[in-house]
């Protein structure tokens, strides 16, 4: 079953507004917060065993561990460009509840006492923007921003930023490049952005979920958290199903959920008739899952990586065998070639030549050796590059050449796909 | 400081210095595009991959600190098979069409290849179109095709000039280096982006397509345009000398080197030199070799009033011939008729913030000091009274190697080709002025700093050796075997090699193979 | 080494020795008066000899399918060049998809020693060695071939076409 | 010579102060340019507001051909960006831009012949659970068929 924890109040209209929001207990917690010592919260978030929900996972109190105690001013920056295809969640929790994401991001500027945070909205989202926008301005007339906060003696300054439409904006150094009014290329890491991120100062950057599920850590208390969830993946997490589901839409589950009761309960299965054949369970970078492997896998960072995938955005798509797999990987190639910032070769060149590969084996025009070729060129591009783009586009292409090998080599031999080959038989 | 172990090799280096500086220090060679120790570190060509004991992940060696007891290595397989890969990505795109680059040679891509490569290409699809021949401006041309994007050239507008002429346009493999709508990029340090070009995307249009890089020698020596004194290279062989490049410095020039230094390799040339000696005037004129006309003088010395000759010089010429000229000055005159001709008194003090001094002559501060020790503490304005009183009959005048930076020359030449008897002019440079002049002349050729020693001391007072490499005009002489000679002296000249016959392949002479 | 000379009958009588070469020479007479088409040897210079394509013989510069030359004055050949003979002069050619060009390119045909190097280092086949072998001339003729000679000689009938042709080659974009 | 309003200047400026560089506000100050001059920033655009802005036109322009939202070429009076990317392309998101190709009189697959829709396949927008779906100018429309699109972009005014 679902659990709505973040997104309990979602279905009420009126919690899009200030007043909406306070009706249901908003902004009791940053009282809450404010009343606590930094310290405390940061340690909190660390018991609580937050993970980062925009992708890499990485456990959000010891990011905010890392900050340096210079004495220099430093910055919160909520990534909100969410640009991973499959994943529509920050935009309906900003839609839906921009004063969560600016509660969540209060308290955690509290904790890590940063002056001054932006939001960073993908250039698409008009509407999450606005929203945002007007709730900010909501925010600074009721004077839960600005100077002196509830009389707590704590300042705070929230902007938000719009983005141009540059996935790899999503990266959260080249976020904080764009941020800076450059080019959203990724910077050199290390130093890291907790470091030196924007202009140079420490800076932290967590996802729109995150900074939210910062409220209701604050709120219950991390063992309250940890009710949900398994041990080393604690709490609940939004999951972005689309593909060939009847119901697709944003769930709410805790983490551990079987992949198999969301595909088939909570989103309604397949089309009739339909049989399951692939699932890429975290966005377009993640390797694909096999239907047998679907079939077997939770959702957390474990398992999933257990099965050679991730977790990731926590984008589930779900593909049926009405799908060439072909066709996928040269959309999904395509993509990545199109997105790639073009800063280090490996990336700039090995996106290309994939879509390249792809693209004539798509044309029928493939050799059989271009298979491997798509094998070894991946393999070069992992772990090559300043940014995990180039991994995001090796990840998929491996594992769906490997775990759809004889498609590929049917495809390849024939000039045309199975798929519709064998629907037609059928 | 910090120890490590390179390819098995033991250094000691300071603190934060990166493992390609210490790759460097321990002389190991290590594959690398985007980085340049003269400029911010980009990190982006992904080739200067090593594998450092006890982490599974390979890492750059352009942005990773040495840790003490790191050991390091780029010889194992693994980083063998990544550089190899990473040098295909980057050919993949390549036009590969070196048969015309003017980089061939001397190029990134080829020396990388010949080192990782020698696989067969993998690569079956057509390659991403760009533009090729982009002008930009009067000194630059711009291919980019050819172009690695390893940002060096981008670096170093937006760092060393800070004009940020340069930029990278587009994303991902559609990314071209280019001006804004073409605008030219025309600052005075503009070429040293295309030697830090570590391909042929961006060559010189003054040495494009004049050789193959094959063909050229290098030497090294000091520029003499102007008092800063940047260390050079010089390539050349024996068609001439066709280019020149900075060589680091730390003291000096750095990495870089300005657009104009780059020039004087035209001064040396024999298109612009004073190749025999002459003796006459306008429109009678006698050829001789640099020697005969030098002891003609001093033959002729004997019949002139010694009160009555003046010595002109320019801030040109070395330490060691400035004190041969005083001695030969003091002993055969006498007088202290001696005048420092500035060139351009108006942005003499003038500095440009990099490198370029408004003081275009290479050894201004060598020469005062020689002055002050021979107590010769005239002004020019003493010797323009009494050329005008007629108090002066001959004048010798060392003149400069590079005309262009002397201005007034060809005004000065023609006042006194009229207010004196005699002139005897000491010049490598051919200057039409001089032969109209009206009273008795000799012109006798000199050497230019690429075919003769001497020490030359710039604005900060660095002393710094130049070393004669070849000859280019076989009868002139150096300023201080002309006062020799014009002393009566027996004096031996001294040459270097001179550059004749055809041009050789120069590579096979330095590597030993093709 | 010294030779013995030993009188034999055969020697010491010399009108044997000549009846029997005397007679190889009639027979060979008369026999190529019947059999004239086996005939060995050619009425040069109004009869010339064919040589094989492959034959090494004077150097032809090819032209591209607009007539202009094929050659990028890579100066590979001038490098490979064992003798030295190949001067070539580039500069910048109009036409950017051109780019490079030889406003001058001379063999000394005397200096060349014909060993074929240049054809094997031009990455373009815009110089090949033909069939021509004749260079017969005074000693002030001029025998540094330029491009007029090389290139449009009138047996060459317009020109010879390259191979390589760049447009096909950017067409499948290699 | 292309010229921002004197509201917009006043809005540049702004945004000029509103972050902690200037260099920052090139991008709202692109969105700003690319909204007065009729849906795309030509060069003179950008040698205007590098003077504006007193930034270098390299960066402006650095920036304009990174980000997708900048159009470097005009478009018509609607831009229709249909989404071909995975969850979109499975629903079929790429026949609905063939579809729409052919009903818009779309020839050369960018640019109605009237001027009025200029189309783009783009990736991903963030509406996968809704798909296909295609944003015209600022607005998303979602859960799209061939039909339904069709209308809606007809019956814009």
């Amino acid at each position: 079953m679902e659990v709505k924890v973040l997104t309990k109040h979602y279905d009420k209209p009126e919690y899009r507004s200030l007043e909406g929001y306070k009706k249901y207990g908003g902004y009791e917690v940053l009282k809450k917060a404010l009343g606590m010592k930094p310290e405390e919260i940061v340690a909190q978030v660390k018991e609580a065993g937050l993970r980062g929900r925009g992708g890499a996972g990485f456990p959000t109190g010891v990011k905010w561990g890392f900050l340096p105690n210079n004495g220099e001013p430093r910055y919160l920056v909520c990534n909100a460009d969410e640009g991973e295809p499959g994943t529509f969640k920050d935009r309906m929790m900003m839609e839906k509840a921009p004063h969560q994401l600016i509660e969540g991001m209060l308290i955690s500027a509290y904790a890590i006492q940063s002056k001054k945070s932006y939001i960073y909205i993908r250039g698409e989202y008009m509407e999450p923007y606005r929203i945002v926008e007007k709730a900010i301005q909501e925010a600074y007339d009721a004077g839960f921003l600005g100077k002196n906060i509830l009389g707590s003696g704590f300042d705070h300054d929230m902007d938000v930023y719009r983005g141009a439409g540059a996935y790899i904006c999503g990266e959260e150094t080249a976020l904080l490049s764009s941020l800076e009014g450059k080019k959203g290329q990724p910077k050199l890491k290390p130093p890291f952005p907790a470091v030196e991120g924007y202009l140079r100062k420490p800076t932290i950057v967590n996802n729109v979920e995150t900074l939210a599920a910062v409220v209701t850590i604050v709120k219950d208390g991390p063992k309250e958290y940890r009710k949900y969830g398994t041990e080393k993946s604690p709490g609940t997490k939004i999951f972005s199903v689309s593909g060939n589901v009847l119901k697709p839409g944003n769930y709410e589950v805790p983490l551990g959920y079987p992949l198999k009761d969301l595909i088939y309960n909570l989103c309604g299965g397949l089309k009739p008739g339909r049989q399951l054949k692939a699932v890429i369970p975290g966005g377009s970078s993640a390797p694909v899952l096999t239907a047998e492997e679907a079939e077997r896998a939770t959702l957390d960072y474990e398992c999933l990586a257990e099965m050679k995938s991730m977790l990731g955005s926590g984008a589930v798509i779900v593909i049926d065998d009405s799908n060439c797999m072909v066709d996928l990987l040269k959309v999904i190639m395509h993509f990545y070639h199109h997105e790639s910032c073009g800063q280090c070769t490996p990336c700039r060149e090995g996106t290309g030549w994939l879509d390249k590969i792809v693209g004539s084996i798509y044309k029928g025009e493939g050799r059989l050796q271009d298979i491997q070729l798509v094998e070894q060129v991946s393999k070069h591009m992992m772990g090559r590059t300043i940014c995990a783009l180039s991994d995001a586009a090796a990840m998929p292409a491996i594992s769906f050449v490997q775990k759809f090998r004889s498609e590929f080599e049917f495809y390849v031999r024939e000039g045309r796909s199975k798929v519709k080959e064998v629907i037609a038989n059928a | 400081m910090l120890k490590c172990k390179i390819n098995g090799v033991e250094v000691e280096v300071k603190e934060g210095t990166t493992i390609i500086e210490a790759f460097k220090i321990a002389g190991q060679k290590i594959a690398h595009y985007c980085w340049h120790p003269g400029l911010s570190v980009a990190g982006v060509c992904r080739l200067c991959m090593v594998e450092i004991k006890g982490q599974p992940r390979l890492q750059i060696a352009c942005n990773t600190p040495v840790q003490d007891g790191m050991e390091i290595t780029n010889q194992s397989e693994q980083v063998k098979e990544t550089v190899r890969w990473g040098l295909d990505f980057h050919l993949i795109n390549h036009p590969l069409d070196c048969p015309i680059c003017d980089q061939a040679g001397e190029c990134g891509l080829q020396d990388q290849y010949m080192e990782f490569g020698l696989y067969t290409p993998e690569m079956a699809e057509p390659k991403v179109k760009k533009h090729k021949v982009v002008d930009l401006g009067s000194k630059i041309v711009l291919d980019t095709e050819r172009c690695i994007l390893c940002s060096r050239c981008v670096r170093f507008t937006a760092e060393v000039t800070k004009t940020y002429e340069l930029g990278i346009f587009n994303r991902g493999d559609r990314s071209e280096i280019g001006t804004f709508e073409n605008k030219p990029l025309e600052n005075n340090y503009a070429l040293n982006t295309v030697d830090i070009c570590p391909v042929g995307a961006l060559t010189s249009k003054d040495f494009r397509f004049r050789q193959r890089v094959w063909y050229l020698q290098e030497r090294e020596s000091i520029c003499t345009g102007c008092s800063t004194g940047c260390n050079i290279k010089i390539y050349f062989n024996e068609e001439g000398l066709f280019r020149i490049r900075p060589v680091y410095n730390e003291k000096v020039n750095g990495y870089w080197m300005c657009d104009e230094g780059r020039n004087i390799y035209k001064f040396v040339n024999k298109e612009n030199r004073l190749l025999k000696a002459k003796k006459g005037r306008k429109g009678e004129w006698l050829e001789m070799e640099g020697g005969a006309a030098a002891k003609d003088v001093a033959h002729h010395f004997k019949s002139l009033d010694k009160e009555r000759i003046a010595l002109v010089v320019t801030g040109q010429f070395s330490n060691e011939e400035y004190e041969a000229l005083f001695q030969f000055y003091k002993k055969n005159v006498g007088n202290d008729f001696v005048y420092h001709w500035i060139n351009n008194k108006e942005s003499f003090e003038d500095f440009d913030g990099l490198l370029l001094r408004g003081d275009r002559n290479p050894n201004t501060k060598g020469l005062l000091q020689k002055l002050e020790d021979y107590r010769y503490e005239q002004t020019w304005a003493h010797l323009e009274e009494n050329l005008k009183a007629g108090k002066i009959e001959t004048l010798i005048v060392a003149g400069p190697e590079n005309p262009l930076w002397f201005p007034d020359l060809k005004e000065k030449v023609q006042q006194w080709g009229i207010q004196l008897s005699h002139l005897i002019w000491l010049s490598s440079a051919k200057v039409q002025a001089v032969d109209e002049v009206e009273c008795l002349t000799w012109q006798i050729p000199l050497k230019t700093f690429f075919e003769k020693d001497g020490t030359y001391v710039n604005y900060q007072g660095l002393e710094q050796k130049s070393h004669r490499i070849a000859t280019i005009v076989p009868g002139a002489l150096s300023l201080s075997e002309a006062a020799h000679l014009m002393a009566g002296e027996e004096y031996k000249v001294d040459m270097a090699p001179i550059l004749k016959g055809p041009k050789k392949n120069y590579y096979v002479h330095r590597r030993g193979y093709l | 080494m010294s030779i013995v000379h030993k009188d034999t009958p055969s020697t010491k009588w010399y009108l044997p020795g000549i009846l029997s070469g005397m007679g190889l020479t009639i027979k060979k007479l008369f026999y190529n008066l019947f059999h004239r088409k086996k005939m060995p040897t050619l009425n040069y210079p109004e009869e010339k000899y064919e040589y094989s394509p492959r034959f090494k013989g004077n150097h032809v510069l090819t032209v591209k399918k607009d007539g202009s030359l094929r050659c990028t004055a890579c100066m590979l050949c001038a490098t490979n060049c064992p003798a030295d003979c190949i001067t070539i002069v580039a500069a910048e050619h109009e036409d950017p998809t051109v780019e490079k060009y030889p406003i001058h390119y001379e063999i000394d045909i005397l200096r060349c020693v014909f060993c074929g190097f240049c054809e094997e280092a031009c990455p373009v086949d815009a110089i090949r060695m033909g069939p021509e072998w004749q260079t017969p001339g005074l000693a002030d003729d001029n025998f540094h071939y330029d491009i007029q000679r090389l290139a449009y000689r009138p047996q060459l009938k317009g020109g010879i076409l390259s191979r390589v042709d760049d447009e096909e080659r950017h067409q499948f974009g290699l | 010579m292309f010229e921002l309003s004197k509201e917009g200047v006043e809005f540049v400026k702004k945004e000029m102060q509103r972050y902690e560089t200037k260099r920052s506000a090139i991008i709202p100050a692109l969105y700003k340019v690319q909204e007065e001059n009729g849906g795309w920033v030509s060069p003179e655009c950008v040698t205007y507001l590098s003077q504006l802005m007193d930034l270098p036109e390299v960066w402006i322009n650095e920036v304009l051909n990174f980000y997708t939202m900048f159009n470097k070429e005009p478009v018509g009076k609607y831009h229709v960006q249909v989404c071909c990317n995975v969850s979109c392309a499975m629903n079929g998101g790429r026949e609905l831009a063939d579809h729409l190709c052919k009903e818009l009189n779309i020839k050369d697959g960018r640019h109605s012949e009237d001027g009025r829709y200029t189309l783009s396949r783009v990736e991903c927008l963030g509406s996968c659970g809704t798909a296909p779906m295609m944003q015209v100018n600022d607005k998303y429309y979602e859960n799209l068929t061939k039909e339904s699109a069709v209308q809606i972009l007809k019956e814009l005014p």
